[in-house]
């Protein structure tokens, strides 16, 4: 008696806890876009149609329990087979099955129709970071993650977007379209914004597509949900809704910004300008990997006192513009600007030690791009 | 831990028994005469092999257990403090892998090796040395996957699932050793599975027929059927990966003109089904225990059979529900939707049969009642996440996230785990020849049942409010459910503590139970006394006159 | 035969058949993109034109992306990154292949097509994707993809992207293994 | 064999007659049973195909 009572006041609680904590904000967001607000619905009448069932055969079952209790003089019945009640309970889930079936054919249908995008970003996972590239703007960057690793390992206070933070945003206009297209450098990556309900896997090899359009300006925030390696915690991503004008001015920032990175090309770079530039660029990029202090880890080499880096100034520059195939070191070329890669290969023949004096130009970066 | 069960010399048998005792000195000729250790490593007999997988899933268990209270333990408050991501990545493989392959099927095949013989009247299983065998693969395979944790470049770091390019071009060099390991298991499940439908097939009593046999039986077939079904495919997945790794081909890598989605496929395609592997012998269990408390036969036992084997059949129809946002063209995402959405008929047949069972029945609480009841409930809240997983709109904001971990947690924590334990209880008495500590039990149930649902309970919200699986480190919005997720963890864990108390103390003495050591019971094996000795049914008893009162 | 024989022969039959199967599953995946039009596989083969005749009371937008993946130092563009196509229409774009380094190099194209319906009705008469490619070291190739939207292509898509990625092929002679090799015993200083 | 089918048919839908499945259990050829099963499975699966196939337009 006392376990039943028991029973009954831990279900009890739990069924009043769930909506409890559901409507504290502990529930999918509804999020903002219309598709978003489509599956919070789609969600929210599953979870009551389930809460329905739940009460009514975990009643019928605690009934059971309590009425039928041997302690209390319960004979048992025989009975083992009625056919029409066997028939209804087979028929009426059917029915509730439809019914679910139905308006959630229809969200998917409207989430399958990505024609007539008013912009295409193309979205790239590489360990353990994103690239967002404008297709028709000319505009590429990179996205690490800028929660500094002295709040990971506790030295210092954690913010209020701990881990969800990064250094450039993926910025997009409201109340347009935005087509996404994804893949991946490496390995499987997923990329996902809760408040925008897009959630795609981007795979190697393969583009996947899923489109957007946000209704609200401001700074949503979500994470890689595909375990993708070590880094796959902080991997986050973040965009940054805007109206359109101030998306407009953003752009043509940027593009100017470009620009005059291109330029600065062909001119001769100071020692100190790329390494000031390359540390930054270690920072954001390669840290994670190699260590901040280039100490390597792992199956990651350490740069700092590399010799085969330091003797072979080409190799580097190969290893840091193409890649290693069948290693996580990516090919930087695609997704770096010629002067990054200059300044980074700079910083790391000079950083902790390695004082070899080279300063690799980004005009020869660009040769080698080109 | 000395395996004690079941006793060499039962002692006393509380029921006169002729053929145990007659049979003693037999077992020494069988056995060329060795006792010892040289006797467990050579037994053909059943229900030494059946204690051999239970004892050996048991420590299977606690070392996933041990991996998985790492991962809680890290996750306790935001930050890395304990691991890094690298170790928590392998704990988190480590974890799931052994618990699927090294504990929770084990479990299954002791139980199996155990009581089906006895259910359906058989002297022993079809194959005895193939059973040896099929034992002693186990310990190689896990001993083999345990010592990838200390070599360079540490255990597998991939997760469960194992995805390529992941854990192909990008694994640790232990992946060969973790193929190696998977495939010496999946031989000795493949093993298992043929044993036992030999033996169900071929070994039953006289007069027994299909439609008599008790529902563990069933469940038990099928599963093996399935197992049948889908090992190959899990080895012929991971030979592929093998030769992507070290033979040069490219099954899985876009560069050489393969697909990893490819990987998702074939993995999946074994990877529904073995859900399915592991809980169906639990339906079973729980389909034996149910009546034998209530004193009233299973409702509708027919149904109940072709429930089990249309979720089988369901089980191959359904893999792309695990994949649905990896880029599928709109008809592929309808089709698998509605087919996943119809496992929900069946599966809710079998919980409205169990309580219309307890309806109108003599119901009392005894421990594996206990566990078998919560089995019900929490394997029900795990069937309702799993349907809202279905719908594929929302599907695309659950996937992959902590939604997800509670959902199979709880399917297979309160369900599978919790029905081997109620197994455990309820097949006690028969295979030491004492009740269990009904006092300890309680304890044992009621910690559990509280640890589970704080530890899982939680994750619900967590992953509602976007908490991804498989990360060592999370947004600050996540610590109050992780902390008590973690806490409900290690209470779990420590209340298992209990079980092992049970068991032993259990082996050791306890209140003598008779051959029928529950009033309720009905099936087979309550007609040989308790303990069973080692041989029994040598002549086959006959089924011919006696309609099981099931029917 | 024992009964228990005859049970164990045909489950183990049974096992055989389904190890296999679990090979004869990658070509049927293929025969299965094939049909579905599933990453765009359907349309990595050549096939011949169809005179099905154009139809021009619709324009549909063909993207072209290319991207190089790491260990092939070699730069693929396209001269043309987006027309306007009816549908029945062949059409030539050039796409232009670089070795950047010194010495020569075998690649791969491998090709994906967005939406996946799309690569149903998208057939290429002549793709560079086709086969293998070797460039020397330094040289620029001009390659042309000459290729044709069917006209039963879904009224619904008015967008198709074509995204080439880049890959190095091995056990050739091919350099970047050589980098692979060094780069993995460097990784053990 | 329309008695096999419809017994295939209850059993997929899960209620069947106690008196019908001891029909089928003892005159039935479990052959019989497993082939019609296949065959409609099959059908159920390209049912269900169509389905989907004509709500993906």
């Amino acid at each position: 008696m006392r376990a039943m009572l028991a029973w009954v006041t831990g279900m009890g609680v739990s069924w009043l806890l769930a909506p409890a904590a559901l409507a504290n904000g502990w529930n999918m967001p509804k999020g903002v876009t219309e598709i978003s607000r489509d599956i919070y619905s789609l969600h929210m009448t599953i979870f009551w149609i389930c809460v329905v069932i739940g009460v009514v055969v975990f009643a019928v079952m605690f009934y059971s329990l309590f009425r039928y209790r041997r302690s209390q003089g319960a004979k048992a019945d025989n009975f083992h087979e009625h056919t029409t009640v066997e028939v209804l309970w087979t028929t009426i889930p059917l029915l509730i099955l439809v019914g679910m079936a139905l308006p959630a054919t229809a969200t998917l249908q409207r989430m399958y129709d990505p024609s007539g995008a008013d912009l295409d970003v193309m979205v790239t996972g590489q360990q353990w970071r994103w690239h967002y590239e404008y297709m028709d703007e000319g505009v590429s960057f990179t996205s690490s993650m800028s929660t500094p690793t002295s709040q990971i390992s506790g030295e210092e206070a954690r913010g209020e977007n701990y881990l969800l933070d990064v250094d450039n945003p993926l910025v997009l206009p409201v109340d347009q379209k935005v087509r996404f297209l994804l893949t991946s450098d490496d390995v499987i990556h997923s990329w996902w914004v809760p408040e925008l309900a897009v959630k795609q896997d981007a795979v190697p090899g393969f583009v996947n597509e899923n489109w957007v359009r946000i209704e609200e300006p401001g700074i949503y925030r979500g994470q890689c949900t595909e375990l993708c390696g070590k880094d796959h915690a902080f991997m986050p991503v973040v965009v940054h809704a805007m109206e359109q004008d101030e998306y407009d001015e953003w752009l043509a920032e940027r593009k100017a910004e470009a620009e005059a990175e291109a330029n600065s090309v062909d001119r001769e770079w100071e020692m100190d300008e790329l390494m000031e530039r390359g540390e930054q660029v270690y920072g954001s990029v390669c840290a994670t990997c190699h260590q901040q202090d280039g100490s390597g880890s792992g199956q990651f080499p350490a740069l700092a006192g590399n010799d085969q880096m330091l003797d072979d100034v080409d190799w580097h520059k190969d290893v840091v513009v193409n890649g290693v195939s069948g290693t996580p070191m990516a090919a930087f070329g695609g997704s770096l600007s010629a002067v990054e890669v200059a300044a980074v290969i700079t910083y790391e023949r000079n950083a902790w030690d390695n004082d070899t004096g080279d300063v690799v130009q980004p005009s020869e970066i660009q040769e080698m791009l080109e | 831990m000395a395996p004690k069960l079941p006793p060499q010399h039962p002692l006393e048998h509380s029921t006169a028994t002729t053929a145990g005792q007659a049979h003693e000195h037999d077992d020494h000729h069988h056995y060329g005469g060795p006792g010892g250790i040289k006797r467990w490593l050579l037994t053909t007999n059943h229900k030494e092999i059946g204690s051999l997988y239970l004892i050996f899933s048991l420590s299977m268990f606690f070392i996933g257990g041990i991996f998985a209270l790492v991962v809680r333990a890290e996750l306790f408050q935001p930050g890395l403090q304990l691991v890094q991501p690298e170790f928590f990545n392998q704990m988190t493989t480590m974890h799931g892998l052994i618990m699927v392959f090294g504990a929770v099927m084990p479990a299954f095949v002791g139980l199996a090796n155990w009581m089906i013989p006895l259910q359906v009247g058989a002297p022993d299983m079809a194959l005895p040395r193939l059973n040896n065998f099929s034992f002693w693969l186990l310990p190689v395979a896990f001993g083999l996957l345990l010592s990838t944790l200390f070599m360079p470049g540490g255990a597998p770091n991939f997760g469960w699932t194992f995805y390529a390019p992941l854990s192909t071009d990008y694994g640790p060099p232990s992946t060969t050793f973790f193929i190696f390991s998977l495939h010496i298991a999946g031989i000795s499940s493949i093993l298992g599975a043929i044993n036992i439908i030999a033996t169900i097939l071929n070994m039953r009593a006289p007069g027994m027929r299909m439609m008599d046999m008790p529902l563990f039986v069933w469940t038990w077939l099928i599963t093996a059927f399935l197992l049948i079904a889908v090992m190959p495919v899990l080895a012929g997945v991971i030979t592929m990966m093998l030769m992507d790794i070290n033979f040069g081909t490219s099954f899985f890598d876009a560069g050489g003109g393969g697909d990893p989605v490819l990987f998702q496929h074939l993995f999946w395609f074994f990877g529904h089904p073995e859900v399915y592997i592991m809980i169906l012998p639990a339906f079973g269990i729980v389909s034996a225990i149910v009546p034998t408390f209530a004193r009233k036969p299973l409702f509708g036992y027919a149904s109940m059979v072709y429930a089990t084997a249309s979720i089988a059949i369901l089980s191959f129809l359904v893999w792309v529900h695990h994949m649905f946002v990896v880029g599928l063209p709109l008809a592929a995402e309808l089709f698998f939707m509605y087919t996943t959405m119809l496992i929900a008929v069946p599966t809710g047949v079998k919980v409205f049969n169990w309580v219309t069972t307890l309806f109108r029945g003599s119901i009392t609480f005894e421990t594996p009642m206990l566990f078998s009841l919560a089995f019900i409930v929490m394997f029900t809240i795990g069937g309702f996440s799993g349907l809202m997983l279905a719908i594929v709109p929302a599907d695309f904001q659950y996937h992959d996230t902590y939604f997800v971990v509670a959902h199979f947690h709880y399917v297979l924590v309160p369900g599978a785990i919790f029905a081997i334990i109620a197994g455990v209880y309820y097949w006690l008495p028969k295979w030491t020849g004492h009740y269990p500590d009904e006092r300890l039990g309680r304890w044992h149930f009621w910690l559990s049942v509280i640890g589970v649902n704080l530890t899982f309970f939680p994750m619900h919200f967590s992953g509602l409010a976007g908490m991804p699986r498989r990360i060592p480190d999370y947004a600050l919005q996540f610590a109050d459910f992780n902390m008590v997720s973690s806490l409900g963890g290690f209470l779990f864990g420590a209340s298992q503590l209990l079980f092992v108390a049970v068991l032993i103390k259990c082996v050791r003495g306890g209140e003598k139970a008779p051959a029928k050591a529950w009033e309720g019971a009905e099936d087979l094996e309550w007609s040989v006394p308790s303990p069973a000795p080692l041989h029994t049914f040598e002549t086959p008893p006959d089924m011919t006159s006696q309609a099981p009162q099931r029917h | 035969m024992t009964p228990v024989q005859r049970t164990v022969t045909r489950t183990v039959a049974a096992l055989i058949g389904m190890y296999f199967f679990a090979f004869a599953l990658v070509p049927l995946y293929d025969v299965f993109c094939q049909v579905t039009g599933l990453n765009g596989k359907a349309a990595n083969q050549p096939r011949a034109m169809s005179n099905e005749g154009v139809d021009t009371s619709r324009y549909v937008t063909v993207q072209f992306i290319t991207r190089s993946s790491k260990g092939l130092p070699w730069e693929l563009d396209v001269m043309t990154r987006q027309l306007r196509v009816h549908p029945g229409q062949p059409t030539e774009v050039e796409f232009a292949f670089t070795n950047k380094s010194d010495s020569a190099s075998w690649g791969r194209t491998v090709p994906s097509v967005t939406p996946s319906e799309a690569s149903l009705h998208m057939r290429k008469l002549t793709c560079f994707c086709f086969q293998e490619q070797r460039i020397e070291g330094g040289q620029r190739v001009a390659m042309p993809l000459v290729f044709q939207l069917t006209r039963d292509l879904p009224s619904e898509i008015n967008t198709v992207t074509l995204v080439y990625t880049l890959y190095p092929v091995e056990n050739k002679d091919n350099v970047s293994q050589q980098v692979q090799r060094t780069w993995r015993e460097g990784g053990d200083a | 064999m329309w008695n096999v089918v419809k017994s295939v048919l209850a059993a997929f839908f899960g209620v069947q007659k106690e008196r019908r499945r001891q029909e089928d259990f003892t005159h039935g050829e479990p052959i019989k049973f497993i082939v019609v099963g296949i065959l409609l499975a099959a059908v159920l699966v390209i049912l269900i195909a169509m389905i989907a196939l004509t709500a993906a337009g």
